[in-house]
């Protein structure tokens, strides 16, 4: 165990900007990348699952 | 990778790799979260604090993985451009299409978190290293082959297009980043060293293999995401996407 | 003023539909100010002397590049027929392309120029002048050179044609904009060369959609 | 009332013809006629005010040109041999935006109605640069039906449409005088349309004098 | 052979007839150079150190100008339809048309470069380098930019894309030119860096027409 | 002989045509007929090479066009819509740079007569710009004159024309045949020459099944 306490932990030994900036906009990156791509594939599955209402329609 | 490279090829075709990717992603994301957990709590609570450096090192455990991945992803998206140009499989190209941004991602995760380590440890966001260059003429790269494709609306012209930028870029990686070296010590004895961190110790090395390895199943896990959305829109109006489950089934609101 | 926006949200659109068309003038940017470290040297005291214009010529170059596209495609296209042709008059029109092409290709330069300062380790001061002098200084760029690209229209070899007659007139933007930054980082005081900008600015304002639209004319005839 | 009196124009050293009288009131419409190089073009141009004539002069309603312009331009659609159309976009926005710069907002119906009123259906959102030939002609023809001109001028409109196509504009043209509405055409076609005055560029009438050949 | 040299008369004759193609690149060249010192200020030791960068950089812009109409001009009226159907091999034809694209927009900056250098005060021994580096890089930018042009041929955006793809792969002919005036300003010697530049001309002279074709097929399709 | 077998073509997801097939020997001309968007251009594209069929394979002379690729270029004469011209150049050299370019220098003289059969004479030497639409169709159309091919594919080749210039290109294609030439054309007037083979596109024969719309 390294630290002391959670502020400690926060505080990285005087260098909390630079290694949460790092870690923090990483978390971020990649926790947004898979969020961007489900809305892309949700996007077009809408658009597929409307497709096929409007054929549906049209043949009936 | 090589493993999967041969069951890949097997399923060459969307409609045979889209059930299969969509089995595999929950376990690469099981992985990459198992990995990340424990890479994060050897990075956090099991590597000691840097005789030098401080706790500014820590920083490290997910530079080297990111600066990692971003050349590794650039070799296996060549490779697929490669296997695309030559068998013509329509795979490859959606394969490319999707590491791209995940690369450049981890290209540019390697610029954040180096520019971020630098200021601490350099007093300087930035140094015109020849590290640090070539890993800039990469993000270029990477971005240039994201901005080819999107120029282009038919994806099989795409696909080719792209294939040809990433060969071209593969065999220019290495001329670009010995030039951009030679380039920087003939000038000066690089004013700071990237190599004077002390011999790591044991835990940090396995730290770093350990968020590498996270890394990795991330990139395997979202790229086959991608793909997955990628046939998807490109195929959009094939027999099998028209009778996928999520498309008849599924509550359509 | 309809006419205005329906032709701002015209060719933004346009150029969303082009999708990479903004990025690629950033990156366009980024990579020319990245080229010179590459020619010149990775020393940085000599690096932070020569940052302030690079970063102009670069961004010149920049908003530059699209200007030869700027009335073009609307001219190989028959639109700019149809444009003067329209009920609006063509000067308020012509002020809306040269305002989106201002959004397209001087606006992000002005948003990332920060960042690369910082490449060359400037600090925040001057960064700051900087960043107030491109916002001065890309506007300017832009109305002069829509003057050059209407005169310039349909001629052949159009493009290096227009960066002759284009990049002379952008010098005093350019000694103004470099030198409001070396000014203060020298501690002269960026003041006196940030009003000139202005000044140029609103002079060109006035009188450039106007000088535009009468080149346009006799393109068309 | 479109009228031109003396008209005779040049192109370069070359003078095209001279001595042109003509006049198109409410719901007639003229035929341009002549030979390839003639100069139908030139003349559509000059009676829209883009080209100016090296004699003579066009009216409008009784004005000069130069002093109608605005009111002129309001009720005015020309159509040229060129597309004027952006291959990224797509008939839809094409056409909206065409309207939009026109001054006046095309309803989304409305503009889907002209669209399949063209013949365009399933293709109202694919880029134009994938038509062909004849499709791109129809996205442009689609402003005859969405914008509201007392004066058409159409350089060549026939070109490219396939005889279904021909037969429905020329029903659009058919409409547009009966409503009162005036045209100039030129075409190489016969055109199905009711007779209509006839200008012949070819004919030996306008010949210049003198000057050029 | 003889389809080779039919394609360079051909768009030698094409620049000659926009009279002013060849000019406009020297100027832009020119210009580029000159904005520097209105940029950074007149400081003679400074320019001189920085001189061999701005020249390459410049060399680099002014050559990448003309890449974008290198085959747009020949595919948008679908003259390259017609090469791709000639009896004569592709490949020949793409050559032929680089070599031209070379002795309109790289041979004339070779010439100008000793002029420029004086200007920026190098000395005689300097400049030979920099005409040898130039007369080995020069070929090299329009080798590499016609596989980017041919990328990106009839693309939306097409000349911004282009200098995206096209300059992070310039970098090594700018590091290796810029370097040897530099290696020879230093007194190091510029043997080693020539003959990389030779050697990479070497490699793209095989390698980058067949890309260049490659890409131009798959623009047809 | 140029034949087809089981061809089928798509544009982007759209199936255009599928099953068809056709051959045209020496002497005969085949006549490509269909609505705009039929796929008549892609059609010709295909069969020049330019554009690959989903299904199906095109045979020069019986052996596949990839195999035949020099040969057939040699043979082959295409002018699609595009104007394939130089606009800087006057007609005189826009002629003999693309005769130089298939290999042949054309004599000064040649080059000269075949711009007068086409009715150019007067422009030969005013850039292409200048011209007007018919005029830069006859410039492109001169080729049909100058270079020597077994197998002409020509889209809407009587577009822009007047009535002397469709008489004219008639007869040149006549004379081709006559020789022994082949031809593929497409156009949507009524075409002044001896019947040939008709492929319509727009007949139910071609329709695609299933797949695309
Ligand atoms: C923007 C700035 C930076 C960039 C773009 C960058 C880029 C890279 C790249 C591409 C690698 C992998 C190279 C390889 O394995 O050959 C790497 C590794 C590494 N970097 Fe950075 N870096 C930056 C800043 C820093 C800083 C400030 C430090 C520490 C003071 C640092 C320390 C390291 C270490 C220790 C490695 C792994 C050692 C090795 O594999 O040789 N980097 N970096
Ligand atoms: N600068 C010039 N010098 C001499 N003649 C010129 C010049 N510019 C144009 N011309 C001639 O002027 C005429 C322009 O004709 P225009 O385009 O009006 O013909 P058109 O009747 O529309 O023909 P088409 O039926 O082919 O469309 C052409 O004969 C052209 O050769
Ligand atoms: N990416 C695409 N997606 C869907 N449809 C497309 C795409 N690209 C082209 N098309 C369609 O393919 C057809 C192309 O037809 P083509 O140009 O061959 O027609 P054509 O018979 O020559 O018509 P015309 O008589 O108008 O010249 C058009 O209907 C067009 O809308
Ligand atoms: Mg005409
Ligand atoms: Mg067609």
């Amino acid at each position: 165990m390294n630290w002391g306490s959670a502020g400690e932990f926060l505080a990285m030994g005087g260098y909390g900007l630079y290694v949460w900036g790092s870690f923090g906009v990483c978390a971020l990156a990649l926790a947004m990348e898979p969020i961007l791509v489900r809305k892309r594939r949700s996007d077009i599955l809408r658009s597929l699952r409307r497709e096929r209402m409007a054929e549906e329609m049209e043949t009936q | 990778m090589s493993n999967g490279l041969i069951n890949w090829f097997r399923y060459a075709s969307p409609q045979s790799f889209y059930p299969l990717a969509g089995k595999m992603i929950p376990w690469f994301w099981a992985l990459a979260a198992l990995f990340t957990g424990v890479g994060l709590w050897i990075s956090f609570f099991v590597a000691p604090t840097d005789a030098v450096q401080g706790e500014g090192y820590r920083i490290i455990f997910i530079h080297v993985p990111a600066s990692w991945m971003s050349m590794f992803i650039y070799c296996v998206m060549a490779g697929w451009a490669a296997i695309g140009l030559a068998l013509n499989t329509r795979l490859s190209g959606m394969m490319a299409t999707a590491l791209a941004p995940t690369g450049a991602l981890m290209a540019f995760l390697s610029l954040w978190t180096g520019a971020l380590w630098g200021k601490p440890m350099w007093g300087t966001w930035w140094v015109w290293d020849a590290r640090l260059t070539s890993e800039l003429i990469l993000f270029f790269l990477y971005i240039g082959f994201i901005a080819l494709q999107a120029a282009i609306d038919d994806p099989r012209r795409a696909d080719k297009a792209g294939a040809i930028l990433a060969l071209v870029g593969v065999v220019n990686i290495p001329i670009i980043y010995f030039s951009v070296k030679w380039w920087n010590t003939l000038h000066q004895g690089a004013s700071v060293s990237l190599n004077k961190s002390p011999s790591m110790a044991q835990t940090m090395l396995w730290g770093m293999l350990v968020m590498a390895l996270a890394f990795w199943m991330y990139a395997i896990a979202i790229a086959l995401m991608r793909a997955r959305a990628i046939m998807l829109e490109r195929e959009a109006h094939t027999e099998w996407v028209r009778s996928l489950p999520e498309v008849t089934g599924g509550s359509a609101r | 003023m309809k006419a205005i926006l329906a032709v701002v949200r015209r060719d933004l659109l346009l150029a969303m539909r082009r999708k990479s068309e903004v990025l690629t003038v950033l990156f366009f940017f980024m990579i020319v100010v990245s080229l010179f470290p590459l020619g010149i040297g990775p020393e940085t005291p000599l690096l932070r002397k020569i940052a302030p214009g690079i970063l102009w010529v670069a961004a010149l170059l920049a908003s530059m590049l699209g200007l030869a596209r700027l009335f073009a495609a609307d001219h190989a296209d028959g639109t700019l027929e149809q444009l003067a042709l329209s009920p609006s008059p063509l000067g308020l029109l012509v002020t809306g392309k040269i305002a989106a092409h201002w959004l397209v290709s001087g606006l992000p330069l002005v948003l990332l120029a920060p960042v690369l300062g910082i490449q060359f380790d400037l600090d925040a001061g001057a960064l700051g002048v900087l960043v107030v002098a491109l916002l001065l200084g890309t506007p300017l760029l832009s109305l002069i050179g829509a003057i050059g690209a209407a005169l310039t229209l349909g001629l052949r070899g159009g493009g290096v044609l227009l960066s002759l007659l284009v990049l002379p007139l952008y010098v005093p933007a350019l000694i103004f904009g470099a030198g409001a930054v070396e000014a203060h980082v020298s501690g002269l005081g960026a003041g006196g060369h940030l009003s000139l900008l202005a000044a140029l600015l609103a002079l060109a304002v006035f009188f450039a959609p106007w000088a535009a639209t009468a080149a346009l004319r006799i393109a068309l005839e | 009332m479109l009228t031109a009196h003396g008209l005779s124009c040049q192109r370069g050293e070359r003078r095209l013809f001279a001595g042109l009288d003509l006049s198109v009131g409410a719901g007639e419409w003229l035929y341009v006629k002549g030979e390839n190089g003639s100069g139908k073009t030139t003349l559509l141009r000059t009676l829209v005010g883009l080209a100016h004539p090296a004699e003579g002069e066009v009216r409008w309603r009784n004005q000069a040109l130069r002093a109608a312009a605005d009111d002129y331009r309001r009720e005015l659609l020309y159509l040229g041999h060129h597309g004027a159309m952006k291959e990224d976009l797509t008939p839809f926005e094409n056409l909206r935006l065409s309207s939009a710069l026109d001054g006046n907002d095309l309803p989304e119906r409305d503009t889907l109605a002209a669209l399949h009123r063209l013949g365009l259906r399933g293709r109202e959102d694919l880029p134009v640069r994938f038509l062909s030939a004849g499709q791109k002609r129809r996205v442009l023809l689609a402003r005859l039906v969405t914008r509201k001109a007392a004066l058409w001028i159409l350089d060549e409109p026939f070109t490219a449409l396939d005889v279904k196509a021909v037969e429905m504009l020329s029903g659009l043209i058919g409409e547009h005088l009966s409503a009162g509405g005036m045209a100039v055409l030129t075409s190489h076609q016969a055109l199905p349309l009711p007779a209509g005055k006839i200008v012949d560029l070819s004919s030996p009438e306008y010949l210049p004098g003198g000057e050029g050949r």
